[in-house]
């Protein structure tokens, strides 16, 4: 059996590329799996968590949150599809008419 | 026997936001939707204030002991309610018009169903799901002036930090459910209990400060505010009140719990956080009040800076040394902040709507929410002015409205706690925060008007007279009746 | 209901009933309606005020109902020696602008609501004792004055207003955190939490409270913060030059004539009974806070090229002798000195409320007539305006102290009083009245004598409107100044109260063992 | 003790309408003078009339009835100070001095102010100063005098810039407030310092009326202050208000410039009455100055010097006026000095400083009013350079002026012989008898008679002799019935009043039963006082029996006084010495007269002008720039900071995350640090 050490350092590790990659990318679609990337592996956490001590809410909060990652992702990308259609890009570095 | 009837308001709120939603697709008359909207939240409302002055938790545990009616859930609930009837009044006048109003009202009826659920949740699981249920709500909401690139622009930023933060949070959810084996709030707290050396496990400790960042986005503390102003100040006006109002009253209630109750055993940790957050995110939310030109986006900042004066209750509560007379008080204050605040912020955003669109309808400007643009509309909207400025005093604090005795008693609680240096540092920065609300203040009665005097919209003017006379009346209310609610829904949440 | 609230409460009415007039006649015959109504009931006050019914635990037409009894707050207000001349002087002061208001034109109904909103603010003050009541109303003060200022104030109006609303309101809030401390050491230890100033001030003075000296400290210390900015004292004065400058006659008026009353006022009311229990240093503090305002105005004033801002300065000159007086007197001495000097900081209170009076309301007349209050610019003006040279030479003749008017009675009794105690302080005290006499002096030679300034144009004399309030507050003065018996003896009851029975100071006065004076 | 005659008026007991009949005149002048007879002067002159009869009353009452002092008084404000009224010799001689000098120069001013459009205010405020005189002169109690010191302080101020228009008066008027303002605030405190040593003895009721001081003279001289007895300095305090009030030197500065007022006002003001409520003040506190250690010499030597002093000044002045301010000057300074003698001589002291006050007044007045003929008479012209032979177109004011000149030289017969030549024989036996200034007093004094009469003859000469030297002196018109009446009266008494005093000495016996326990006519009023006790509190021993000085002594004043005549004489009048080779601005002596010693410029030019205004400017720097500058500094930081750190909201979400995922890191960081630590 894997130890759960390694279930944690994945997540940490696929946490730590998301939390890199949505402070060094801009084109919003990236963002936006960064954030999902994230999300994934705190999902991951949770399950390895739940197998680890034989409970089944840490699964059942996994399923909740892919649920919701999806809903999320949904109303992304409709933000950024309207990000589209008024710049005709989705560069984000860009995108700064609200600031100081 | 599980009794549901006790969630009624929510359920209420849900079929409501179901017709509008479905009704919407076929009536072309869609201002009545917003009446039935206005119709169950006061219908909601009135459930809940039926029961205002209810002691202790409900008997029935629905969802396994993962929802519970307390006082606690009730102030809340009254508090999202409240702002959800101020925003939605002034949609009729908003959205009157807009063919898609419907969605509008409906998201906004989810929106507050999440944070009601946040306020009621006593597992994570539930929390969690509450508040992406209004997260989700209100980031299209954000965006939901679609032709406008800054309603748009907050929306994006508004959900990213957003997303970041909720993986933020389910990251230390993870941690907490690992070494606890539960999501209940109870649970843990009693997990901890037992074992006293688990809360000073590194990886406890990471999960606390993700939490505090999943919250803290909500509740727009420094260094997670930065998506706050731009959001408010982008998003369509009502919309930022609802925000500003409704969601970030949403982390303290998430956080209340789950810190107070579920955390309490690590309170030495977070009475340095917070204590770091409270001071930070008040100071800077002033200072940068301070200079902002746009009215909306000085709006914003105070409304991180009142975020940092119920910062404060965290580290009263976490305070070793702290009494429990102070531990309540302190609770009851940020209760009472957060309730006067909620009215305050939401009617004083919907101020600024209502000054916009006059401005809009009569002046040739690029910005409304400039604060030149609001030179001399003590003349020119008397009312609204007015109104306006009351709204101002009661966020500043100054008697005779409810943002006084909420400040009052909140401070209060500082002394009591004998934190002397932050008592100093919360009342200097509520001084310094008059500066900021008296140059709007200023403008609007004794700046030049730029033209002639506005029509004023009857509806919004009444959204801004219930806000005003409710603060005012609050501020007499004769037997402290928010007082005590409050105090009960401290009790049951401090548990002392 | 009682007097004090019916008061208040016609105040109020005239307020909101002002502002929904249209025309100046209207608001003007609210406002005078209103505050006349309020001047008779003071006056019927005063009328039946029993002076020795007065001790800690009983005020003269008390009330106290229920507020917020969860945390103490309770509707408690009344009455006695030391209030009740202040509530005359607010309703006097107030009735009396709002004659010499007759012709605003300016924003009429907003301008009257605003003057009876400060009239019942600055009573509620002075009324209170409860120290939540007792905030909100100082507190609430700032708006009206705020809005005065900011309104129909002169060119940097804004930041005068700003200055004066953050200002004062940072002093405010620092005194409230000592009233936090002082309401929950009390409930801590009795167990009984409550707002309730003679509660609460006892229970410091009596020692109950289990606290430390570094929190009986702190309790005294931000509370005495807050009344000195508020007196103003030097040096934390600054607010008030600026605010005068700008602000309309009647918010000068009201501002330097009983608003600062409200520092003087929360010296007798809460300090002094805690001056036992505090450090004793702070008795000097107190005292040369006064002693610095009252050396730095003359230097300040006589620098000055605004006659207003002139005017400004000897307010807080004077000013400084209420502190002065009051620390002298609660030191250990012989009892009849320290009566008087006692007395005498009280009488001053009023007094120089009543003679400010008359300065602010001449340097008004002045610029509203000729445009002008630059000194240098006047010149000669009793040529075209006799009867405003009467009063002004009067009133400023009234303020460097001259006998027969009420400000010689108050100071020659804290000169007097205080003297045992302070020599010292009183010595140099004594120093800057020819420098004050310098400084009016020199203001009246330059505006009223001397060849008159042809370049004024044909100024024309004194308004009816304007005359009558000044007459009055003239003859006030000199008759309080011959004549201080009607309001001077209700001062020395309570002052023998106060001083003298035990209840407020230990008996003879506060020891400072020798050394004990200064704080290291 | 005589029973009071029931069927006479008793006067003493409305002595407090002395001072209330004309404050009541002031009121009346003030609202409606001006729509009566002659639009104004008729209230004021009558109410001192009124006064006048009282007065005079009272002076019946006692002095020929024999009805006993008289002294009563009212609880005022605080415990202890009352309004209180003292009727006693030294009081009624000031009062009937004051109403009758005041009276007879209201009914001048009729005829002297006709011309002036604000009648009614001058003669109010002449009747406001006339009241407020009399309440200084009855009051029993050291605050009611000087409240009445500072009201008669404000009418001086007032009718010396009663011509406002001109910048001069207003000017001296403010100058003349400034110098006693710097006098009167130290004796306000040793008023404070009196009223605290009573109150410590136990006092509760009349703490500072007199006799409650005079009372616990013997108490209150253990009292010390700083190491030295406390009388001396309160005493030296009240000193400070004499230099001021009674225009001593250093404090003398603004007598010459109050010549700006109406001449009737200096006539009034700053020679008969106002500055000699010094010499009243020291008088009616006589007894504490005795029991002052040091405090009489001080006294002594002030007064003697300013004499001299003055006398020098009135040498090298051209203007009329001036030279009788300075002769004013000199001439109290002659009081003051014999008062200060009081150490050895005792209460005799007193009544020779007040006959030579009363002298004083007669003629002094008298010269200001003729000097007021002249100028009425000439057009205002002040300078004597420009008047000449005016004897022949005005014969009444002239030989008026002479009659007055005579008294002030006191020429033998007229009232200053008497009391003046007095006043330096007694400082001989001052001097002989172990006065602790030996002869410099008298040597003083003398001195200063030669001086006198040149320069008063100077004056003469100048003025009414010789030819016109301006257009205007060519034809002077005499003066009308109002004033040429009371110039006819006040020449007869500064011719006779000594005659008519039996050469001063009913005078002199009346005065002196003032601080007498039991006295021939009356009761004291002061039980138990005894001057030679007090004295030796003082460490003064006070002669037990009269001396006579040597006849040398006696005759030298006279003598001198010929001689100065003799020089004016020689040469303003005869011309045989030609003076303008001395009098030249490269004679340093002159340069030195001419400017006064440079007092005035000490004062206005360096000490008012240089330093006090640099003080002024520099505390104005300081109040807006240090203390309002840290306020502002504060404000300005706030704003800054603000605007520095809002360029941290870069509207750039990657940077929103990176402070997210930085916060975390450093609330990380910083809750272990701290927790660890």
């Amino acid at each position: 059996m894997i130890p759960l050490q390694y279930y944690l350092l994945l997540a940490g590790i696929l946490f730590a590329i998301g939390a890199y990659g949505i402070m060094t990318l801009s084109n919003g679609i990236r963002l936006l799996m960064c954030v999902e990337l994230m999300l994934n592996a705190a999902n991951m956490n949770l399950i390895a968590f739940s197998t680890h001590i034989n409970d089944a809410s840490g699964q059942v909060f996994a399923l909740f949150s892919i649920a919701l990652a999806a809903a999320e992702a949904a109303v992304g990308f409709a933000i950024i599809l309207m990000v589209y259609r008024l710049r005709a890009k989705i560069d984000i570095e860009n995108i700064k008419l609200l600031r100081w | 026997m599980v009794d549901y009837t006790a969630l009624l308001p929510e359920g209420l709120l849900i079929v409501t936001a179901a017709i509008v939603l479905l009704a919407g697709l076929f009536i072309t008359q869609k201002k009545i939707l917003g009446y039935i909207t206005l119709v169950g939240l006061l219908a909601s409302l009135g459930l809940i204030l039926k029961d205002w002055n209810l002691t202790a938790t409900f008997d029935s545990a629905p969802f396994y002991g993962a929802i519970v009616v307390d006082p606690f859930s009730q102030i809340f609930g009254a508090m999202f309610l409240i702002v959800g009837v101020l925003v939605a009044i002034a949609a009729l006048k908003a959205y009157g018009d807009n063919p898609r109003q419907d969605e509008f009202y409906s998201m906004m009826l989810l929106a507050t169903v999440g944070m009601m659920v946040v306020a009621m949740s006593k597992d994570l699981l539930a929390l969690f799901i509450g508040f992406e249920l209004a997260s989700i709500s209100t980031y299209a909401l954000a965006g939901f002036d679609k032709r406008d690139p800054k309603s748009i622009e907050a929306a994006l930023k508004y959900f990213l930090i957003g997303g970041l933060s909720s993986s933020l949070m389910v990251f230390g959810i993870s941690y907490i459910y690992g070494l606890t084996g539960s999501t209940n709030i109870d649970t843990i707290a009693s997990v901890f209990g037992a074992n006293p050396g688990l809360a000073a496990t590194p990886a406890i400790l990471l999960a606390m400060v993700m939490l505090i960042a999943g919250f803290g986005f909500k509740m727009a503390f420094v260094p997670f505010h930065m998506w706050a102003p731009d959001t408010y100040e982008g998003a369509p006006s009502i919309v930022s009140a609802l925000l500003a109002a409704g969601s970030k009253k949403m982390g303290f209630a998430a956080a209340f719990r789950l810190f107070i109750v579920g955390l309490v055993a690590m309170k030495v940790d977070w009475y340095i956080a917070f204590m770091i957050l409270a001071v930070v995110t008040m100071t800077v939310g002033n200072i940068l009040a301070v200079v902002q030109t746009s009215v909306k986006r000085m709006l914003a900042y105070s409304s991180i800076a009142h975020a940092g004066y119920i910062a404060v209750v965290f580290v009263v509560v976490a305070y070793w040394n702290a009494p429990d007379s102070a531990v309540n008080l302190a609770v009851t204050g940020g209760l009472m902040h957060a309730f006067s605040h909620a009215i305050g912020k939401a009617a004083a955003f919907i101020a600024v709507a209502a000054i916009a669109y006059m401005i809009l309808s009569k002046d040739k400007v690029d910005d409304p929410n400039h604060v030149e643009n609001y030179d001399g509309l003590g003349k020119r909207a008397p009312m609204t002015a007015f109104l306006f400025a009351l709204l101002l005093c009661s966020l500043a604090g100054i008697p005779p409205l409810f943002g006084f005795t909420s400040k009052f008693v909140l401070f209060l609680s500082t002394i009591e706690a004998g934190l002397l240096g932050l008592a100093i540092i919360c009342v200097l920065n509520s001084a310094l925060s008059v500066y900021y609300y008296a140059k709007v203040v200023m403008r609007m009665y004794w700046g030049e008007p730029k033209g002639e005097a506005f029509v004023e919209s009857s509806t919004y003017t009444f959204v801004l007279a219930i806000a005003v006379i409710a603060l005012i009346v609050l501020f007499f209310a004769p037997g402290d009746m928010v007082y005590q609610w409050a105090e009960t829904a401290a009790h049951a949440v401090t548990g002392v | 209901m009682g007097l004090i609230t019916i008061l208040m409460l016609v105040l109020l009415a005239g307020a909101i009933l002002s502002l929904l007039t249209k025309t100046t006649a209207q608001a003007r015959g609210v406002a005078l309606v209103s505050s006349f109504g309020a001047l008779a009931i003071s006056i019927l006050m005063y009328l039946t005020y029993d002076a020795n019914f007065n001790t800690i635990t009983n005020y003269a037409f008390e009330e106290s109902g229920t507020w917020m009894p969860s945390i103490g707050i309770g509707y408690h207000v009344g009455v006695d020696g030391i209030s009740l001349p202040m509530v005359l002087l607010a309703t006097i002061v107030c009735a009396l602008c709002a004659i010499y208001s007759w012709s605003e034109g300016k924003r009429p109904n907003q301008y009257f609501a605003l003057l009876l909103l400060m009239d019942l603010t600055l009573i509620g003050v002075f009324v209170s004792l409860d120290f939540f009541m007792f905030y909100v109303f100082w507190e609430l003060t700032l708006l009206p004055m705020f809005f005065l200022i900011g309104i129909w104030g002169g060119p940097r109006k804004d930041y005068s207003a700003i200055k004066f609303l953050i200002y004062t309101h940072i002093a405010s809030v620092l005194m409230m955190l000592g009233i936090f401390a002082l309401y929950y050491f009390h409930g801590a230890s009795t167990g009984f939490y409550t707002f309730d100033i003679p509660t609460l001030v006892n229970a410091y003075k009596d020692g109950i409270l289990p606290i430390s000296q570094y929190w009986l400290d702190f309790i005294f210390i931000t509370i005495m913060f807050g009344f000195m900015v508020k007196m103003p004292s030097v040096p934390f004065h600054t607010w008030l030059p600026d605010a005068h400058v700008e602000a309309p006659t009647i918010g000068s008026i009201i501002l330097a004539g009983v608003l600062l009353k409200m520092g003087g006022y929360g010296l007798f009311r809460v300090l002094l009974p805690m001056m036992g229990v505090a450090s004793t240093w702070f008795i000097y503090l107190i005292a040369l806070f006064g002693l610095m305002s009252i050396l730095y105005s003359p230097f300040a004033a006589l620098a000055q090229k605004d006659l207003k801002k002139l005017v400004a300065f000897s307010s807080i000159g004077h000013m400084g002798f209420i502190s002065l007086g009051v620390a002298a007197s609660v030191l250990a001495g012989m009892d009849p000195a320290r009566v008087v000097a006692h007395t005498g900081a009280m009488f001053q209170m009023f007094s120089h409320g009543i003679i400010t009076c008359v300065l602010f309301g001449c340097c008004g007349v002045i610029e509203h007539h000729t445009h002008t209050r630059i000194i240098d610019d006047l010149g000669g003006l009793t040529k075209k305006m006799p009867k405003l040279a009467i009063l002004m030479v009067a009133g400023f003749f009234a303020s460097l102290g001259l006998p027969l008017c009420s400000g010689f009675v108050a100071e020659f009794g804290i000169l007097s009083g205080s003297y045992h105690t302070m020599p010292i302080f009183v010595i140099l005290a004594a120093i800057s009245i020819p420098f004050t006499a310098g400084y009016h002096l020199w203001a009246v030679q330059r505006t009223l004598f001397g060849p008159y300034n042809e370049y004024l144009g044909d100024v024309k004399e004194i308004k009816w409107y304007e005359f009558t309030p000044l007459a009055i507050w003239v003859i006030i003065f000199v008759i309080l100044g011959i004549y201080p018996a009607p309001i001077i003896d209700m001062m020395q009851t309570t002052t023998e109260y106060f001083l003298l029975s035990g209840d407020i100071l230990p008996i003879g006065g506060i020891h400072v063992p020798p050394g004990g004076a200064v704080p290291w | 003790m005589m029973d009071p005659n029931l069927t006479t008026i008793d006067f003493r007991m409305y002595a407090h309408w002395i001072v209330l009949l004309p404050m009541i005149g002031f009121l009346l002048e003030l609202l409606i003078g001006k729509y009566w007879w002659r639009k104004g002067g008729m209230f004021a002159t009558l109410s001192i009339f009124g006064s006048m009869i009282i007065s005079y009353g009272c002076l019946y009452n006692v002095y020929v009835q024999h009805l006993g002092f008289w002294e009563y008084s009212w609880p005022w404000f605080y415990d202890g100070i009352v309004a209180g009224f003292v009727v006693d010799p030294l009081s009624l001689a000031m009062v009937c001095m004051v109403s009758f000098v005041s009276f007879f120069i209201h009914f001048y001013a009729i005829g002297y102010m006709s011309h002036d459009c604000a009648k009614n205010v001058y003669f109010a405020e002449t009747a406001l100063f006339t009241g407020s005189m009399f309440g200084l002169v009855l009051a029993n109690n050291l605050l009611q005098l000087f409240i009445f010191w500072e009201m008669v302080g404000v009418c001086s101020y007032l009718l010396i810039g009663f011509w406002w228009h001109k910048p001069e008066a207003a000017a001296a008027g403010k100058k003349a407030w400034m110098s006693c303002a710097v006098g009167d605030c130290l004796f306000l405190l040793g008023i404070a310092m009196m009223y605290t040593i009573m109150v410590k003895q136990g006092i509760t009721s009349e703490i500072i009326s007199f006799n409650a001081i005079f009372q616990n003279l013997e108490h209150l001289s253990h009292e010390a202050l700083f190491g030295v007895s406390a009388l001396t300095i309160i005493c030296i305090l009240f000193m400070c208000g004499v230099l001021g009030k009674s225009a001593g030197f250093p404090l003398h500065v603004w007598i010459p410039d109050a010549m700006e007022g109406p001449t009737t006002v200096s006539a009034l003001i700053h020679a008969a009455t106002m500055v000699t409520a010094g010499v009243y003040l020291i008088a009616r506190a006589f007894p504490i100055f005795l029991a002052a250690p040091n405090a009489l010499m001080i006294v002594a030597f002030m007064g003697a010097f300013t004499a001299l002093y003055a006398s020098t000044l009135g040498l090298v002045v051209n203007d009329l006026k001036r030279i009788f301010a300075y002769s004013t000057i000199s001439q109290l300074g002659y009081m003051i000095a014999i008062l200060g003698c009081g150490a050895v001589l005792g209460v005799a002291s007193v009544a020779y400083a007040l006959f030579h006050l009363v002298a004083h007044a007669f003629f002094k007045a008298l010269l200001f009013l003729s000097s007021g003929s002249v100028l009425h008479g000439i057009g205002n012209i002040r300078d004597i350079k420009e008047m000449g032979g005016l004897l022949k177109g005005m014969r009444w004011t002239g030989y008026a002026m002479l009659a007055g000149a005579l008294a002030l030289i006191a020429f033998p017969l007229t009232a200053g012989y008497y009391s003046k030549d007095r006043i330096i024989e007694d400082a001989y036996i001052y001097a002989t008898h172990g006065g602790d200034l030996g002869y410099m007093v008298w040597i003083f004094l003398v001195l200063g008679v030669i001086l006198t009469a040149t320069y008063t003859f100077r004056a003469w000469y100048l003025a009414m002799t010789g030819e016109p030297r301006s257009y205007p002196a060519i034809h002077p018109h005499e003066c009308g019935f109002w004033m040429k009446t009371t110039l006819v009266v006040l020449s007869f008494f500064a011719i006779f009043l000594g005659i008519i005093t039996g050469g001063g000495k009913d005078f002199w016996h009346f005065l002196e039963e003032t601080f007498v326990h039991e006295t021939h006519t009356a009761t004291g009023i002061y039980p138990g006082l005894n001057l030679h006790e007090i004295a030796h509190l003082g460490g003064n021993t006070l002669m037990h029996h009269g001396a006579h000085p040597p006849s040398w002594v006696i005759y030298l004043p006279l003598l001198l006084m010929i001689a100065g005549l003799a020089i004016a004489t020689t040469v303003y009048y005869k011309n045989r010495i030609d003076v303008s080779k001395y009098v030249k601005k490269d004679n340093p002596l002159y340069q030195i007269l001419w400017n006064k010693y440079y007092l005035d410029y000490l004062f206005k030019d360096i000490i008012a002008e240089k330093i006090i205004m640099t003080v002024f400017t520099f505390w104005d720097v300081l109040d807006r720039y240090v203390i309002d500058g840290v306020v502002n500094l504060l404000s300005w930081i706030t704003i800054q900071s603000g605007q520095v750190s809002r360029k941290l909201q870069t509207g750039i979400v990657q940077n929103y995350a990176t402070a997210v995922i930085f916060g975390v890191s450093m609330l990380m960081i910083l809750v272990i640090m701290i927790r660890g630590g």
